[in-house]
């Protein structure tokens, strides 16, 4: 089952998630990237129907190019959220779209910052939240652990608890999970926790 | 002449920019009966002729000032048949903004939204301009108000304006009779005296027509008995 | 609810309330008797005295209401005759509660406060679920205006649970008077916004001296 | 699970002597799993009119969105704020035009009019309005608000009392219910300053 | 971003666009929620003069009263009022939709509107939605050609009676009527019935409740009497009160934002800078 | 429906019909059953109209110095809470205490039911139960009720000539022996504290608060706990309450908030 959780630190911004295509009881792929480098400064980490998740937020991330080229400046992630927002607010009134999405980016000024947005466009800026099943473990982990202004290596840390926690307690545990952070040096890719092979 | 060839279109400029089919219905305003309208301090008053052309005409059937809310009425100069649809648009659009709002339009509002009408006429194909203008008087939150529209969808808010065959020698009387105190039988009056001015014949209740609104913020018309009454004190 | 095929259990509505205090037990419960939009009756106590000391509240449906009723009676009856005393307020809490558990896959559909005086004559108020689970405390509200009353009581009598520990002293401050007129206060309010709430409201007060009863008119409609 | 009980809200309003006060509560909830303890649910709409949405989080946003915009289109249109009661209209119109679709969203709307009058106000889902006197409530904890403000309130309060009222009132309903609480957000409303206040509550 | 969806206001009808997601939400197991309802007694009456609409004013939300003191006798014109029963956003709707087709009516033929095109626009409108629009009536109203009283129920049937009741607690106020009512009663007599109609509902019903709100129209003049009986008043309130001393709530943060009032603001501007 | 009711020999079968009071008034009572065709779809209805209390948060884990178990206090029908007070850890007899969670009646009732039992094994063996032997006449009796309707997940922690058990027991017949579980809608919040705290010397102290910190967080995020997190111990002299502290204080012991003072929005004072 799917699990994406986030949390902001110390000038930085991150996206963890589960990375195997699921369908029915057969695992398709276990090295799936769900979390999406939506521009320079912003991670979009995605969890829903496979199908509405990879075309909902390619039309976001198309979008929000668009709007940086015609524009010339990029938007600021409060902005972003609320596009995304707005965008599956309208969708759902046509074709829903079913996806969890957790938004994280880092603004000159304002510094990092992390939008929770569920399936039926909820908005709501957090410094810690969490989608899925994993959710009731990673959560509760979080509230335990964290606190604000976090260095990298403690949320690391906390993050490796969260899998371990997941993969212990989890029936349904993803085995692979990918790390994604987001700094004033710009989105990118940390690390990957692999308990089985993805090749 | 130069502009005629330009009036085959009414979206089309005339080399010296002008809109030749607005100066048209201007016009046809300015060929219409007369009309005048004075805002009183507690108080507007809208007043017109009535000439009917032939005295088989019932006059009693025919009325020009018309109410388009209960607190706005509005008298036209031009073309009757005009008027009925701007007055039919606008009584739906205040009809409208009521059940939006459960609040009366206020008279900018209304005069807005009627001028805006207007303003469409002036740059859509296929359609003329109205040829006539609009005297609105109105009573709410903001005082009385008195605004004219024009063909072309501008309008002003006045303190008195006439608008019609008389128009210039109208305007003159009310300069000169008009003070910023007026109550609002002094304004009937005056507006009685102005309509007299160059009125063809025996002026009476029947050949024209008053409207006015008070602080009851009620929008009336006075009837012919009553209007005989004022012209007895006017006289 | 309709009455049809196996089911046999309808909602005659109605409001009981009961607090504790250090020597005296307030119960009170309306007197409408009602289904859907229409009043049965405006005039049904819901209040049963059980013992000298012990009174029961319900609401729910009346059926089972009354055979819940004359069952207690009747067990009390054989108590009496066994040990020749009256029963306790706190055994008959155990009672009803296995009387209401025997009944778990046809329950009685009653939600049920029992008050009264304990063996050391301080006022205790049982609270049930429909299927005997039950707790003492201080105050309890059950019935339809249940959820309209109890946040009230909460904020007037709150007192410190009775599973802390270190344990506070968990004794409702009020004196038997102001108890009293909190309880007519607030089925006033809940008979303003609860249909099923009105008509008249019975109050029993147990203390060291007896049993008194008062009645209160409320809205008729 | 109820539609309004998916996110889970309390919302009360209540009129004082010239002055009024709205309240909800701080909790975003998705079901019985809390999201987050600092959610705002009234919002502002000018500095003596404030709409509060229970109900759909994603639909209040939406609603308070078009609120805000038709509001925005009014003030620059008629140069002018709008009375409480005609943005109640207003609302109630824009809730109603969804009758076969509707917003999961109760509005609870508080406002002082002209004269510094305080107007209190509430909707169902498809805009039929209640306008009370006294106050009104919204949310999951409606019952408990109902039960709570019916015994509480009293007419003609002062901005003090009336602010310990409403909080009462408020902390007393949502801690008998699961899906709303954690905290309370209060704004008082005079003529002359608006309060806003966070409550301490349970965070349970 | 590419398209800027302006919101411009309506220009009326209803709108579908969130019926797909509440469908998704449905199907997702969850429940769609209740409307306020007028559980409602509303009667009326044709009397020596006229006509006389009564209505009880409670609105329900299931078993909790949300409104205790609702008005139910909505305007259709001077002449003409009506009473709602069914769904609350309902009632008012049509009721104002249809008072206001019959202003521009008013306007457009300069005469006095008629009971019986009142009645065919209500008709017509809930016709067309097929009972989805929930909406039960007591028309009444008194025109050129006299006294009128006319029931309309949601699928758009009507009926013409010389009494008629609606509503939940319409049983019990017609067991008023049905032993009561004569013709040719005076204006007193069918005030004095109407009460006793509404009062049988309000007591006997428990969707009705409150007070008793009449209505009576005759020719060229029209009293809505509001709160003409106030039956059920709070019984008790208790004497002690409940008082909250300052200070009694906790408060974590405090944000005071003082309100400029409006004729002071280039005043206070000049100071700020 | 036949049932089994081999694991409860002093109940007397459930009959049908009505059965008031039986004659003789010193025989055990026996279950009534509704007397309908479809009694899962009777269940089920029943179930419906009663709502029964439900939403828990229990935990419980074994350690060097005993085992600890801690519970909240909350009871909630739908959303609405209809107790903050509810007693959760349930003391079967001084060495053996159990948890509630699921149906507050069913739980109740049945470790009241394996109280006595304990008691009678205790007069006819001379010696204390084994918390082997109390979990395994608990799960007995529920298999025998299984597809009835009962809804129970209890853990059954004592200490014994073993030393510490800990079992868990539900109603759908399955009963686990662990060192660590933890049962209720808030479980998985409480898991993640729990396992990430968990060591097996921890002291006494250590564990106290390890248990009432998982207690606290699962109350935080899950909206059908609350109320009182309460904290036993149970040692080779049987259990003892350590400690029972309001959730509402807790958050703010571990979370405290300075009070701000009033925050002006313009540097003056206000208008008067």
């Amino acid at each position: 089952m799917e699990c994406i959780f986030g949390l902001v630190g110390d000038g930085f911004a991150l996206i963890a998630a589960d990375s195997s295509a699921v369908h029915s009881i057969l695992v398709h792929k276990s090295n799936e990237d769900k979390v999406l480098v939506l521009d320079s400064h912003k991670l979009l980490g995605v969890s829903g129907e496979a199908g509405d998740r990879v075309q909902f937020i390619e039309y976001i991330q198309k979008n929000v190019h668009l709007y940086q080229f015609r524009n010339g400046i990029p938007l600021n992630t409060a902005a972003a959220a609320n596009f995304t927002r707005g965008e599956l607010a309208t969708a759902l009134r046509k074709n829903p779209y079913f996806v969890n999405i957790l938004l994280a980016g880092y603004d000159k000024g304002i510094g990092p910052s992390l939008y929770y947005i569920d399936y039926i466009a909820t908005l709501h800026k957090i410094d810690k939240g969490a989608f899925g099943y994993g959710s009731y473990f990673s959560l509760a982990m979080m509230d335990r652990y964290f606190r604000s202004g976090m260095s990298l290596e403690e949320a690391i840390d906390l993050v490796d608890k969260c899998i371990m926690e997941i993969r212990s307690r989890l029936f349904v545990a993803p085995p692979n999970f990918v790390i994604k952070i987001v700094d004033q040096n710009g989105a990118r890719e940390y690390a990957w926790r692999e308990s089985i092979s993805s090749d | 002449m130069g502009d005629s060839q330009y009036s085959f279109s009414l979206t089309t400029f005339s080399p010296s920019g002008k809109l030749v089919q607005i100066e048209h219905a201007l016009m046809a305003v300015g060929a219409g009966q007369t009309s005048l309208g004075i805002k009183a301090a507690n108080g507007v008053v809208i007043a017109t002729e009535k000439k009917l052309p032939s005295i088989l005409v019932d006059e009693s059937s025919i009325q020009k000032i018309q109410l388009m809310t209960p607190n706005i009425g509005v008298v036209y100069s031009g073309m009757g048949p005009d008027s009925r649809v701007l007055v039919r648009k606008s009584r739906k659009q205040a009809q409208q903004y009521y059940r939006l709002y459960k609040e009366a339009i206020p008279v900018t509002q209304l005069v807005r939204e009627t001028a805006t009408v207007m303003q469409e006429f002036t740059q859509s194909g296929g359609v003329r301009p109205f040829g006539v203008s609009l005297l609105v008087a109105g009573f709410d939150d903001s005082g009385p108000q008195l605004y004219q529209v024009d063909p072309s969808g501008s309008y002003f808010s006045w303190k008195a304006s006439a608008m019609g065959k008389n128009v210039s020698n109208a305007k003159t009387f009310l300069e000169k009779r008009y003070t910023e105190d007026m109550e609002l039988d002094d304004a009937v009056h005056t507006a009685i005296l102005t309509l007299k001015e160059g009125f063809e014949g025996q002026i009476s209740g029947k050949n024209i027509e008053i409207g006015l609104i008070g602080t009851d913020r009620k929008f009336r018309v006075l009837s012919p008995a009553e209007i005989d009454d004022y012209l007895a004190e006017v006289e | 609810m309709a009455l049809r095929g196996d089911w046999v259990y309808e909602n005659n509505g109605g409001t009981c309330v009961a607090i504790a205090g250090s020597d005296y037990c307030v119960v009170a419960a309306d007197t409408r008797l009602s289904v859907g939009y229409s009043i049965y009756t405006r005039d049904y106590s819901k209040i049963c005295k059980l013992a000298d000391k012990c009174v029961l509240a319900s609401s729910g449906f009346q059926g089972d209401m009354k055979a819940l009723q004359k069952n207690l009676a009747a067990k009390h009856l054989i108590y009496q005759h066994q040990h020749n005393k009256q029963m306790s307020c706190p055994a008959m809490a155990r009672l009803l509660s296995n009387t209401l558990y025997y009944k778990r896959f046809f329950p009685y559909y009653t939600f049920n406060i029992l008050g009264g005086l304990d063996n050391e004559g301080k006022g205790c108020v049982y609270s049930y679920d429909a299927v005997g689970s039950y707790e003492r405390t201080g105050y309890s509200c059950q019935g339809t205006g249940g959820n309209l009353i109890t946040p009230v009581l909460d904020n007037q009598l709150k007192s410190p649970s009775p599973l802390l520990l270190p344990s506070r002293d968990a004794v409702t401050p009020l004196s038997e008077s102001e108890a009293v007129d909190l309880v007519k206060d607030v089925f006033a309010s809940a008979t303003e916004r609860d249909i099923y709430t009105g008509d008249k409201l019975e109050i029993i007060i147990v203390n060291a001296t007896g049993i008194r009863q008062e009645f209160l008119d409320l809205r008729k409609d | 699970m109820s539609i309004f009980e998916y996110n889970g809200s309390a919302l009360v309003a209540m009129v004082g002597k010239n002055c009024f006060a709205i309240a909800s509560d701080r909790r975003l909830g998705v079901q019985l799993q809390t999201i987050a303890t600092d959610f705002r649910r009234i919002y502002k709409i000018h500095d003596k009119l404030y709409i509060g949405l229970s109900g759909l989080a994603t639909d209040a946003q939406t609603l308070y969105q078009r609120l805000v915009f038709r509001h925005k289109l009014y003030q620059l249109r008629e140069e002018r704020d709008m009375k409480p009661e005609t943005f109640a209209s207003l609302v109630s119109a824009l809730l109603y035009e969804k009758r076969f679709g509707p917003y999961f969203c109760q509005p609870v709307i508080a406002g002082l009019g002209d004269d510094n009058k305080p107007f209190i106000c509430t909707m169902d889902s498809i805009g039929a309005k209640e306008l009370a006197k006294d106050f009104v409530v919204a949310g999951t904890a409606s019952e408990s608000l109902y039960g709570a403000c019916e015994s509480m309130y009293k007419p003609d309060m002062e901005p003090e009392e009336l602010f310990e009222t409403i909080s009462q009132a408020l902390l007393a309903s949502v801690d008998r219910d699961c899906l709303s609480g954690w905290g309370g957000h209060v704004l008082l409303v005079t003529p002359t300053e608006v309060q806003e206040k966070a409550l301490k509550g349970r965070m349970d | 971003m590419a398209k800027a969806l302006a919101d411009v206001p309506p220009k009326g009808g209803f709108s579908f666009d969130l019926c797909r997601r509440n469908d998704m939400l449905v199907k997702k197991g969850i429940q769609l929620p209740g409307f306020r309802k007028t559980g409602t007694t509303i009667v009326g009456l044709i009397f020596e003069d006229g006509v006389i609409l009564g209505a009880d004013t409670r609105a329900t939300e299931g078993p909790i009263v949300a409104d205790k003191n609702c008005e139910k006798i909505h305007y259709m014109a001077p002449n003409i009022y009506c009473c709602g029963a069914g769904t609350a956003a309902d009632t008012e709707a049509v009721t104002d939709m249809v008072s206001s087709q019959l202003q521009l009516h008013r306007y457009a033929t300069g005469r006095e509107s008629r009971v019986v095109t009142t009645l065919t626009l209500l008709k017509s409108h809930l016709f067309s939605y097929q009972g989805y629009v929930s909406a039960a009536l007591v028309l009444g109203g008194v025109d050129v050609t006299g006294p009128h009283l006319h029931t309309v129920y949601p699928h758009g049937s009507t009926d013409t009676l010389p009494f008629a009741t609606m509503g939940s607690g319409s049983l019990a106020a017609m067991a008023v009527f049905e032993s009561k009512y004569k013709e040719g009663l005076s204006r007193e007599e069918g005030i004095q019935l109407v009460s006793e109609a509404i009062c049988s509902g309000i007591f006997n019903d428990l969707g009705s409740g409150s007070n008793v709100d009449v209505c009576v129209i005759t020719k060229g003049k029209t009293d809505y009497l509001r709160n003409h009986q106030l039956p059920n008043p709070r019984t008790y309130v208790s004497s002690r009160g409940y008082s909250f001393a300052k200070g009694h709530t906790e408060v974590l943060s405090t944000k005071i934002i003082p309100l400029k009032a409006k004729p002071e603001v280039a005043v206070v501007d000049a100071m700020e800078e | 429906m036949k049932l089994d009711t081999s694991g409860l020999e002093t109940f007397v079968p459930p009959s049908r019909g009505l059965n008031v009071l039986p004659s003789d008034f010193t025989a055990s009572p026996a279950f009534d059953l509704p007397g309908c065709t479809d009694f899962d779809g009777f269940q089920k209805n029943a179930v419906q109209m009663v709502k029964p209390a439900k939403g828990t948060t229990t935990l419980a884990f074994i350690f060097k110095e005993g085992v600890i178990v801690a519970a909240d206090s909350r009871a909630s029908m739908g959303g609405y809470i209809s107790s903050q007070t509810v007693k959760k850890i349930i003391e079967i007899n001084p060495y053996m205490i159990g948890t509630m969670a699921g149906g507050a009646a069913d739980c109740q009732f049945w470790h009241r039911n394996l109280g006595i039992k304990c008691r009678l094994h205790e007069l006819a063996n001379k010696r204390r139960i084994s918390v082997t032997g109390a979990s395994k006449l608990l799960a007995n009796i529920l298999y025998s009720y299984r597809g009835m309707g009962l809804s129970v997940g209890t853990m059954i922690a004592g200490w014994d000539e073993t030393g510490p058990g800990l079992y868990y027991v539900d109603s759908e017949g399955g009963r686990l022996k662990g060192k660590r579980f933890s049962v209720g809608s808030g479980s998985p919040y409480a898991y993640a504290v729990l396992d990430s705290g968990y060591r097996f010397d921890l002291s006494i102290e250590e564990a106290a608060e390890l248990a009432r910190r998982a207690i606290y967080h699962a109350t935080f995020r899950d909206g059908a706990s609350g109320g009182v997190a309460s904290v036993y111990y149970v040692g080779p002299d049987g259990w003892k309450k350590l400690s029972g502290d309001d959730v509402g204080e807790l958050h703010y012991k571990y979370y405290p908030v300075v009070t701000s003072s009033v925050e002006q929005e313009m540097a003056e004072a206000p208008v008067a």
